[in-house]
């Protein structure tokens, strides 16, 4: 049966949600449960010690669900080390979705601490799924240093453009020995159908989800979306052609056979 | 005495513990994770973990995140 | 329930299957059964008197499938009747895909005789259901004339390239009073859900069925992917932005928070 | 008698009808539509559709279509 | 030297200029000026009896400029008509650009009746210049009854958006016999020099040039944005390729050379 | 007047021409002169002892052009540093394209080793301009260290896409403290408008000119399109708008005025 | 008598020419489009062209257009 | 002597400089650079750079690049 393998762990869903600015934790379940997801990224942030509000992990069916820390609101390596220990100390398996974004408004990551976080993590005995721009080299030399998968974006985070990085994604999938899992971006099923079918192992969806109308219908959207991107490619596209083939056969009706 | 908590001072009793630090802020220790001084403290070892004088103390927790 | 609804007859499923060019009737058989389709198009051709091959019909469940034929060879609006009209009397329901193409090389429509072909055919009885290039204007005068659907194609035929009319689309869905089916050219599933989340109420494949390496999973496949487009049209998608936006809160990890 | 059947002269008896053309063809009746001199003709009135000198027959069947 | 011609005369301008929407009659001028054009639009409307304003042509140096009088405005063919003879009857060329668009929102051409209409004016001894949606199969008819070019849109008037209509565009000018003139959605240099590398004979230009900051200056960079496209297209453009191409030789610094 | 200031030096043409893969030295001399450049890269590479070449700078009038001696065939920081400094030695201005390109398919650059060898070689007293992937984040260390200028791919090299990445370019233009080069894959006159519609201060073309019929004429042919581009950005480009906009008054023709 | 100009009813002195009319409204001969009845009206025939109670008139020019 | 350059084994004359290495080979020094055991060699000190047994020289000239 068609699985994902990451690092020792194999899952059937290839599509993980993330759970943040969902409008109720009702909101991000429904979505979470209808996705069929088995792997769901949370992040970690400050007490607010005056006025502390309870956790949303109280939520998450943890038997049910892995949970993939990000290290979001990291800035270079060292935040980013240092927060995904702590996801560890608290509790979670020593998996991390690593994000090192040093600019606050396109969240873009950088591709230098985002290595340097991953060689001290793999080290540290982590299995690390590095947020990264679509580099096909970046992505080489991560899957060499020991990363788990590699997660190339789509398109910047929360923008809902799909797959603008089709180019290189395609080169990055060529040349991965590890899963590719398009992250950020892909705002609608035909988005995730996309990248599933350039040969995408798996993808990540959050704010196609908590922006939507209907959470929960959404996230049963993208898991046919997904899915119909994957056996699409395991059955074999065929390819572009510039000129047109007739779908009914060309001799003529009503007149002698055309050569 | 004071230490740095979040960002923030605090007044603490001299002769604390991580554990009870957590108490009497009313946090669920199985629900936040602790770093002390840079470095992270594992939940099993709250309780013996004392604070000292200019201590500083990072407290999080799991929110929603992508 | 969400039922597409054409002329007096409802229909569960928003895929339909064109039968041409199948390695295989059995390839063909399997594609139609996995897509879920209701609703398959068929060719008619002049009968090679001195070898007959058995009929292609002995392989379709016609209690199933509501047999659609086209009116592919025909050349202007009078061979299009005809064609219509020996359908009808071979035993069809008198519904036509209505197809004029007087092109062999890159079989687009001819939208005057088309529109031409169409008041004869409703005038006679027939729910007919025209291919046309992506006019909205046309569309509209089709839909006028009492056409029961109106099938803009997304690219040539038979080229795979998917929704390139996406524009002229968008206003014929806006602009429509009868279901718009996007017809040509709709090579992979992730094409199929973007016609649907763009709100068109069904799709017409054929010739991605008939060239993928495995034309029943193919089926499958794009059964997935138009329900997920359909779905995510239904459950609201969020639209597309320029900035990008944080899906983990930006509230700084170890330093005061941010504005 | 001639007449033109698909486009192509054939030589068939005086006095025969569309019903007996098909047999002497071998179609199936129920699977080909047939037009009779631009005439579409319907299934149950094959048998007494007559076939005279100089007609034009059209016999068609169903193939495969997107 | 490479010249246009249409009809019986030659043009050594390859970019018309449409005249409206203009903030003022000397950014007009400016724009015309600047973009080297030959052929200025023009629209008829009734005069306001009660306060009429003086016209515009006291601007236009008509021995400079071919005035190409459009049927805007006309909603079926006897409209566009008496527009194009009472443009003739105002003392303009038999020459017309014609336009029929029933729908004021989104101003798309009618198949039908622009035929219709380009038939009659043929006969009335017109140059017709016909704008169309793009469908290969109407600038094919329209070419055989005798237009002297045909002008199908790149995307929707005044939307700026570029030639969205790339692969029918491409099959236009593969099949024409007349000039094909891009006409509408143009909005940048690129997208002209873009219509002009597919081969296109001309474009038509308005809304870029009206609501440019410096309409004059705009002028001049779709002149060298037209230039640009045609010389690359006489030049021989190299095709798309997958793989990259060194552009340095490949034979290794401080190594063997390799194979 | 609109200069291009690049470190100390001010330069009016805003196209660089690369010299690889000509068919001859009368050819790259064309495309040199026809494009009115002024910086023209060039490679380092082992004199062949057995039988040397004569070498295609006596064909180079360095009066007229800059010669940027790229890093070439360098696979990490050092190698490209050893190529930068022996090009210094063989007489160059102290200025470099700095390329790290260890994968010999797609000549992607390396975003770890570039930033590397940028760092040495600024401190060295080398204007770098560093070729890089469209990354940011990237972008922006490079230009924080120090280096003249950021030259993000448009698509691979050789592959005559155009701008695949424009998302990306659109945000390193929005944050550059330095010239933005958009360098590989503008295969046509329309890709280098469109790098410069968006605001790119210059572009850097090779293959195209190289696989030309013409490649005198596709320098010309360049030339009006990066000026084009460059014109309109300054002129002030439209939006893109969605809803059509008539370009002739709505008025109607022959009946009663509309609201 | 009583004339439809461009969509209006107007007043004008029996006996009057498209020539005078436009004259009476202003407007430069050479300027202006007129059609008559539906039917064109040439520049050179504007003088001789005379206008009957009822006549229906259409008066264009040119502005910008695209 | 034995010394290797641009990756081959070469026989030259003991006592040789840059210099008269490239006359040996017909290279004009004013169109080469050279790379000795590493170091780049500037155009000025090819004549008093001698060539010892088992050095490595790197010579490299200007193509067409992109």
């Amino acid at each position: 049966m068609d699985k994902l393998k990451i690092a020792d762990r194999e899952f059937t869903s290839r599509l993980m949600v993330g759970t943040g600015k969902f409008p109720s934790n009702a909101a991000m379940v429904a979505a979470m449960e209808q996705s069929g997801c088995e792997i769901v990224t949370v992040a970690l942030r400050r007490v607010d010690i005056d006025n502390p509000e309870d956790s949303m992990l109280s939520h998450i069916d943890r038997s049910r669900y892995l949970l993939l820390p990000n290290t979001s609101g990291a800035r270079d390596a060292e935040e980013a080390v240092r927060l995904a220990r702590l996801a560890r100390a608290a509790g979670c398996d020593p998996w991390v979705k690593l994000e090192v974004t040093p600019d606050p408004y396109y969240l873009l990551p950088d591709p230098i601490e985002t290595l340097k976080a991953a060689e001290i993590l793999v080290r540290d005995g982590f299995t690390v799924l590095p947020y990264i721009n679509a580099d096909p080299i970046l992505a080489k030399r991560l899957q060499e240093i020991g990363t788990a998968t590699v997660m190339p974006l789509g398109s910047p985070i929360g923008t809902n453009k799909g797959v603008r990085t089709r180019e290189q994604i395609a080169i990055i999938i060529e040349q991965a020995t590890v899963p590719v899992v398009v992250d950020a971006g892909l705002g609608a099923p035909s988005h995730a159908a996309e990248a599933m079918e350039m040969g995408a192992d798996a993808v990540l969806v959050n704010t196609a989800f908590a922006v939507a109308r209907d959470p929960g219908a959404m996230g049963a959207a993208f898991k046919k979306g997904v899915e119909a991107g994957r056996e699409a490619f395991l059955a074999g596209l065929g390819e572009q052609k510039d000129k047109a083939e007739a779908s009914s056969p060309l001799t003529g009706f009503l007149r002698k056979e055309e050569s | 005495m004071n230490i740095t908590v979040n960002g923030k001072v605090q007044q603490v009793d001299d002769e604390t513990s991580i554990g009870r630090l957590l108490e009497k802020l009313n946090l669920d220790p199985a629900r936040v994770a602790v770093e002390h001084n840079l470095a992270v403290v594992a939940l099993d070892d709250f309780e013996e973990t004392t604070i000292a004088e200019g201590d500083t103390l990072e407290i999080v927790q799991f929110v929603g995140g992508g």
